[in-house]
């Protein structure tokens, strides 16, 4: 079996009575409403069609990875929020697990449970931004959007309340979590998770039987199996590719072991839009679930496990992961006995999602590609770091 | 069969009922009125946008009751400089990730609010165009003299000066810090005491022990040196 | 649980191959990275077909202070130089098998870094050994389109080494506390 | 009927009330248009610009004087290399047709009850066809436009809308053409009383179907969502108007809301009654003049049908995302236009039967035409869709 690799289509251009044609060259991005942040495609068109695609990354590129290694381990904890500043929650949790690796320390049970709540509501505020986002790059004039955002309010208000911030929440800490979270949270926690399933109704109802949005989505930007598995694609994307693979599932890590959830994903070998939106749709009915459970089990007690006051690992090396919202979320950090990390690196599934990006979008429709990007799921801040 | 755009209908149905709801419910509109009273009432913080005077005191579980925005230094009294608790250890200055914080040590020493002599700084700036609110300075301060504050009326039109905090306005009384984050505020008071209390009671026990020790050791020891052995400890 | 992949196995099956206890890595021998990934990706045993993480980690030549204890039963400090080195790492899963993570090196000198592409193997190595490429400046033999990535195409050097220094003339905005910055570079541990 | 010559005061007095109304009536659609979109999505929309100087914000009536105020003095930027003339040109040109149309609608305003020579232009004998000849002109304006702007994005907009606008033009004219068939004339103020007389066209099977795929037709002539994808958001940044800016682009914004009421006001005046209503009777010796319980119901019964429109315009805005461009061809190839001839032939057969003047023959001829109409609606739609709905997902454990 050799890897599928993208190949242009054998275009030619058409010479007819001396007249010479040429393709389209445009340039979508850095600044372009749907390219979601500073990126660049350079496409070349025939008439509407794709002919080529290349993606240009970048513009947002600060050297995250060189900047934590000049850094003590705690200090980047906050950079991590600024990754993918949709789930800041998870970057943490993804970071604090790697470190955690490296020194072994016990998480307290509260923490634990605390650390899962986090993370659903920020898979539930992905999903829900990314698909208001998603039909917007459909063309719908904002309505989806600012019904999901609206419902994402929610959600911030309740990490504004645990943590002080919306968005960079900077929450979690190397064997546990920084605060516990205030009175009567939980109970506003439940709240929001009780209601968000009519929201999810009203939603499905607006979105799924659409017409438009049926043939807008279906049959474009497929993807098939063998081609996701090989090129590392991870998360809803690579479900609705119809591999079976979470990794809260396989590793199991925190005490994604406790909860009673299904993964959604589909049998057959499409791989489109539509597979990639309602992959989505149906994991927030999943988190939801797993939301009900951590918050009926969750017990009292600490919030932080016994951490070294100075953060400084013997030399060794840990790779830890985390099924992200938008894939896989790997740091990789090798110590050396300093407080600093010798190498940190961030596997980003943003960047990596973006590998088939040319693949899907050849011989589609240039509003197609718009739209496929969108499914894809990028933040720029983790694409580019 | 279904009818004919049937899925377009439901859909048009949602947006009708979102139509008539956002007048009705006001759970469906998430933004408010953006206005305040009067002239002169500016907003301070993030909860006065969205909300009315009166409604905002009595909301305690909303924004500026939990918001962080960038950090202020604390003091006990009524005279700020002399009551400031920060001791210009510059241990949040070393761990601030964007390294934004910049204090110079007094050279001399002056009483705090406890009547300790202790350091204090002779300069604290905090460049608040380059902070990101991370927070990670009140973590790691010993002394409880760096907390997040919520005010965020910041804007200014010099880029250099106006963005860099200086002493004076970061000082503010722990009065006030219990006004805009009263749980948070009160936890770390008690915090505070019970340390407080925990020192005094193992200092007591401490040196009862080297008391009783040293009657034990040397009963017939002078009172002199038993005073001795105290200022030791 | 996510199991982790036995190495003894592979041992055997390739000359060259060591066992890098320390970081738990198995290191292939750079000529021929890409005939193992394969066999370890089509392999019954193994099933490797999903490559997570490649990065590359830079090694400066470093003098290791050990304390050895000698025939005689005396401790005495032995100065042993470590020579640099440049590891491009891989983590490989089975999505089939479920297992993983297995990690794989190819090592190589860091002054003509040259090692060879598992692009062709893996997909999910294009933009990353990209970015190792750009980063590290490592050169991916049999890689289909190695350019830069993050950094812009004129740009001289390799900014993850850990030997990069900054241009003089790089563009700096002045901020109000470049006092501050100034004082942290004048070598402030961090802690 | 003999007229006498127009003079120019004759002209004035019917030209220009009727275009101060309509740009009073664009600032109030802007307004209504953000009111109404912001209250589907849940928003407050424009509260705060009301009467200078104070704090009465009078439900932001105020913004779209406040717009046009800013539109005027923004800088107009052409783009280097951009063809100076055409750029300047297009977005008059657009303005321009939509104008003119408008005094071809049958709006009976009283002033003009007045004026005996005033009646002549509601008495164009080929009104409908003037009306799509003049508006087929948008097209030129906006490929003119996106042509000029020397944009990629602008080309490609611009192609679009002349593709899309050509293709939709076709099912437009044919649906309009039932009620020519229906009434047999081409003048606007027949077609009106005709409908006073018998029935709103809206109401018969052919007219319903006609008045659909007219309506859908006239979105994809004005551009509104979810056919506006000359100047989709998402994918071609504003489509033909991306390098305009200032005054030029208020007045394409302008075109484009004119257009709106021209072709609104041409689907009231074709389907549904033009100035008919509850307090009016069209008399039918004087064309187009009517008996209204007091002066200018008529007018309003008019404008209120085409704000009736305009909101289901808004209202669609808000829900539907946009349709792709081959998806937009073949909507309109493979669906309207099989759909709008078989609706010509069943309303030609619809005809005939009610010119039998017999009741049951009528009543079975409409359902009859109802079933046709609708299952050659399925019919076509089954055909395009093809393997295109909902999907069945599996889920671990």
């Amino acid at each position: 079996m050799s890897s599928p690799t993208a190949t242009a289509p054998n275009y030619e251009l058409i010479q007819q009575d001396g007249l010479e044609t040429s393709l389209l060259e445009v340039s979508m991005g850095p600044h372009h409403p749907s390219t979601h942040g500073v990126f660049r495609m350079d496409v070349k068109l025939d008439g509407e069609t794709v002919v080529d695609l290349q993606p240009v990354f970048g513009y947002l590129h600060r050297n995250h990875e060189k900047l934590a290694e000049n850094m003590s381990y705690l200090a980047s904890m906050p950079f991590t929020d600024r990754l993918d500043y949709f789930n800041s929650m998870t970057n943490n949790w993804a970071y604090a697990l790697a470190a955690e690796k490296l020194v072994e320390i016990e998480v307290p049970e509260r923490a634990e449970y605390l650390r899962v709540i986090m993370a659903e509501l920020t898979r539930l505020v992905n999903h829900i931004s990314l698909v208001g986002f998603f039909i917007n790059d459909l063309g719908a004039l904002g309505t989806p959007l600012l019904y999901a955002f609206r419902e994402r309010e929610k959600i911030m208000d309740l990490f504004e309340q645990a943590s002080g911030a919306r968005m960079m929440c900077n929450y979690f800490r190397f064997g546990g979590l920084r605060n516990d979270v205030p009175e009567g949270w939980l109970d506003r926690t439940r709240e929001v998770v009780d209601r968000f399933p009519d929201f999810l109704d009203e939603y499905e109802k607006l979105l799924c039987e659409n017409e438009i949005i049926l043939s807008r989505t279906q049959g474009v930007g497929c993807l098939s199996r063998d081609l996701a598995i090989s090129a590392g694609i991870t998360g809803p994307m690579l479900r609705a590719s119809g591999v079976n693979y979470d990794i809260r599932k396989v590793d199991q890590y925190g005490i994604y072991n406790r909860f009673k959830f299904r993964v959604p994903y589909t049998d057959d070998d499409v791989g489109d839009c539509y597979d990639r939106f309602m992959i989505r749709m149906l994991e927030m009915r999943e988190s939801i679930e797993i939301l009900k459970q951590a918050l009926r089990d969750i017990p009292g007690g600490d919030i932080i496990g016994k951490a070294p006051k100075i953060f400084k690992p013997k030399p060794a090396e840990a790779y830890a992961r985390v099924e992200g919202p938008k894939g896989e979320l790997g740091f990789y950090l090798i110590a050396d006995g300093t407080p600093k990390p010798y190498r940190y690196r961030v596997r980003p599934p943003s960047l990596i999602n973006l590998t088939v990006l040319r693949d899907m979008c050849l011989s589609q429709k240039i509003a197609d590609a718009v739209v496929i990007l969108g499914s894809i799921d990028i933040v720029l801040g983790e694409v580019d770091r | 069969m279904t009818l004919l755009g049937s899925g377009i209908f439901k859909g048009m149905a949602v947006t009708f009922r979102n139509f008539v709801g956002s007048y009705f419910h006001r759970e469906r509109l998430p933004t408010n009125d953006y206005s305040w009273r009067t002239e002169g009432s500016l907003p301070q913080h993030a909860g006065d946008y969205p909300k009315e005077e009166g409604e905002q005191l009595r909301d305690t579980t909303t924004v500026t009751n939990y918001s962080r925005n960038f950090p202020m230094l604390l003091h006990d009294g009524s005279e700020p400089m002399d009551t400031i608790r920060c001791v210009a250890c510059q241990i949040c200055e070393r761990s601030c990730p964007p390294q934004c914080i910049y204090i110079e040590k007094s050279t001399e020493k002056k009483e705090d609010s406890s009547g300790k002599m202790q350091f204090y700084p002779a300069t604290f700036d905090i460049d608040v165009s380059v902070c990101m609110s991370c927070q990670i300075c009140v973590e790691v301060c010993p002394f409880d003299a760096i907390v997040m504050n919520s005010q965020f009326e910041l804007s200014t039109p010099n880029r250099f000066g106006g963005l860099l905090l200086h002493q004076g306005d970061l000082l503010k009384s722990n009065d006030y810090y219990h006004k805009i984050h009263p749980e948070e505020a009160a936890a770390r008071d008690k915090r505070i005491a019970d340390e407080k209390t925990a020192k005094e009671a193992k200092k007591k026990a401490a040196a009862e022990a080297a008391k009783k020790k040293a009657e034990a050791k040397a009963g017939a020891e002078t009172e002199a040196g038993d005073e001795k052995k105290e200022v030791a400890e | 649980m996510s199991h982790t992949v036995g190495h003894e196995p592979i041992l055997g099956k390739f000359p060259g191959l060591e066992w890098d206890e320390e970081a738990g890595a198995l290191v292939v021998p750079a000529a021929q990275a890409a005939k193992i990934a394969t066999w370890l990706r089509d392999n019954d045993a193994f099933l490797l077909d999903y490559c997570s993480n490649v990065t590359g980690v830079d090694y400066l030549e470093r003098e290791i202070k050990e304390k050895v204890t000698n025939e005689a039963g005396k401790t005495e400090t032995v100065i042993r130089i470590e020579p640099s080195r440049m590891d491009i790492v891989y983590h490989l899963y089975s999505m089939q098998k479920q297992t993983g993570p297995l990690v794989l090196k190819q090592r190589t000198n860091r002054e003509q870094p040259e090692v060879e592409s598992l692009t062709p193997v893996w997909r999910s190595c294009e933009l990353q050994e990209r970015e190792v490429y750009d980063l590290f400046g490592v050169n991916f033999m049999g890689h289909p389109d190695q350019r830069r990535i993050l950094m812009w195409d004129e740009f001289e050097g390799h900014p993850m080494r850990k030997d990069y220094t900054e241009p003089f003339d790089y563009e700096w905005e002045p901020t109000p506390h470049d006092e501050v910055l100034e004082r942290h570079q004048r070598g402030k541990v961090i802690v | 009927m003999s007229l006498e010559p127009l003079t120019l005061t004759d002209i004035l007095i019917a030209t220009v009330p009727l275009m101060l109304i309509f740009a009073t009536l664009f600032a109030f659609t802007t307004w209504l248009e953000r009111k109404a979109l912001a209250r589907i999505q849940n928003r407050i929309g424009p509260n705060k610009v009301g009467i200078p100087c104070t704090r009465i914000g009078l439900f932001g009536l105020g913004q779209p004087a406040a717009d046009g105020i800013k539109m005027i003095f923004k800088e107009d930027i052409v783009p280097r290399g951009a063809d100076r003339l055409f750029h300047l040109l297009a977005p008059i040109l657009a303005l321009i047709p939509a104008m003119l149309v408008l005094c071809f609608l049958p709006l009976n305003f009283p002033w003009i009850k007045n004026i005996q020579g005033l009646v002549k232009p509601f008495m164009l004998d080929g009104a409908v066809i003037f009306f799509f000849a003049i508006t087929g002109l948008n097209t030129l304006a906006v490929f003119m436009a996106g042509w000029a702007s020397r944009n990629k994005y602008s080309l490609l907009g611009g192609i679009r809308a002349v593709a899309q606008m050509v293709s939709y033009e076709i099912p437009l004219v044919l649906s309009a053409v039932i009620v020519v068939m229906m009434v047999g004339s081409l003048n606007a103020a027949e077609i009106v009383k005709e409908q006073a007389d018998e029935y709103w066209f809206i109401l018969s099977p052919w007219g319903f179907t006609a008045f659909v795929i007219f309506f859908i037709a006239a979105l994809a002539e004005t551009n509104r969502s979810p056919f506006d994808l000359p100047e989709a958001e998402s994918e071609i940044i504003a489509g033909y108007f991306t390098e305009y800016s200032g005054f030029k682009f208020a007045l394409f914004f302008l075109g484009e809301y004119i257009a709106m009421f021209a072709i609104s006001g041409l689907a009231v005046t074709l389907f549904l009654g033009g100035g008919d209503g509850p307090g009016v009777t069209m008399n039918p010796e004087d064309q187009g003049l009517a008996t209204e319980a007091f002066p200018g119901l008529s007018a309003v019964w008019f404008l209120a049908k085409i704000f009736a429109l305009i909101a289901v315009m808004i209202w669609l805005r808000g829900t539907l995302p946009r349709l792709r461009v081959d998806q937009l061809m073949g909507f309109a190839w493979k669906f309207m236009l099989p759909l709008s001839i078989l609706n010509i032939l069943v309303a030609g057969f619809a005809w005939h039967a009610e010119q039998l003047d017999n009741t049951i023959i009528t009543v079975i001829t409409w359902v009859i035409s109802f079933a046709v109409l609708y299952g050659a609606a399925s019919g076509l739609n089954q055909l395009n869709r093809g393997k295109v709905r909902p999907r069945e997902y599996k889920y671990a454990e």
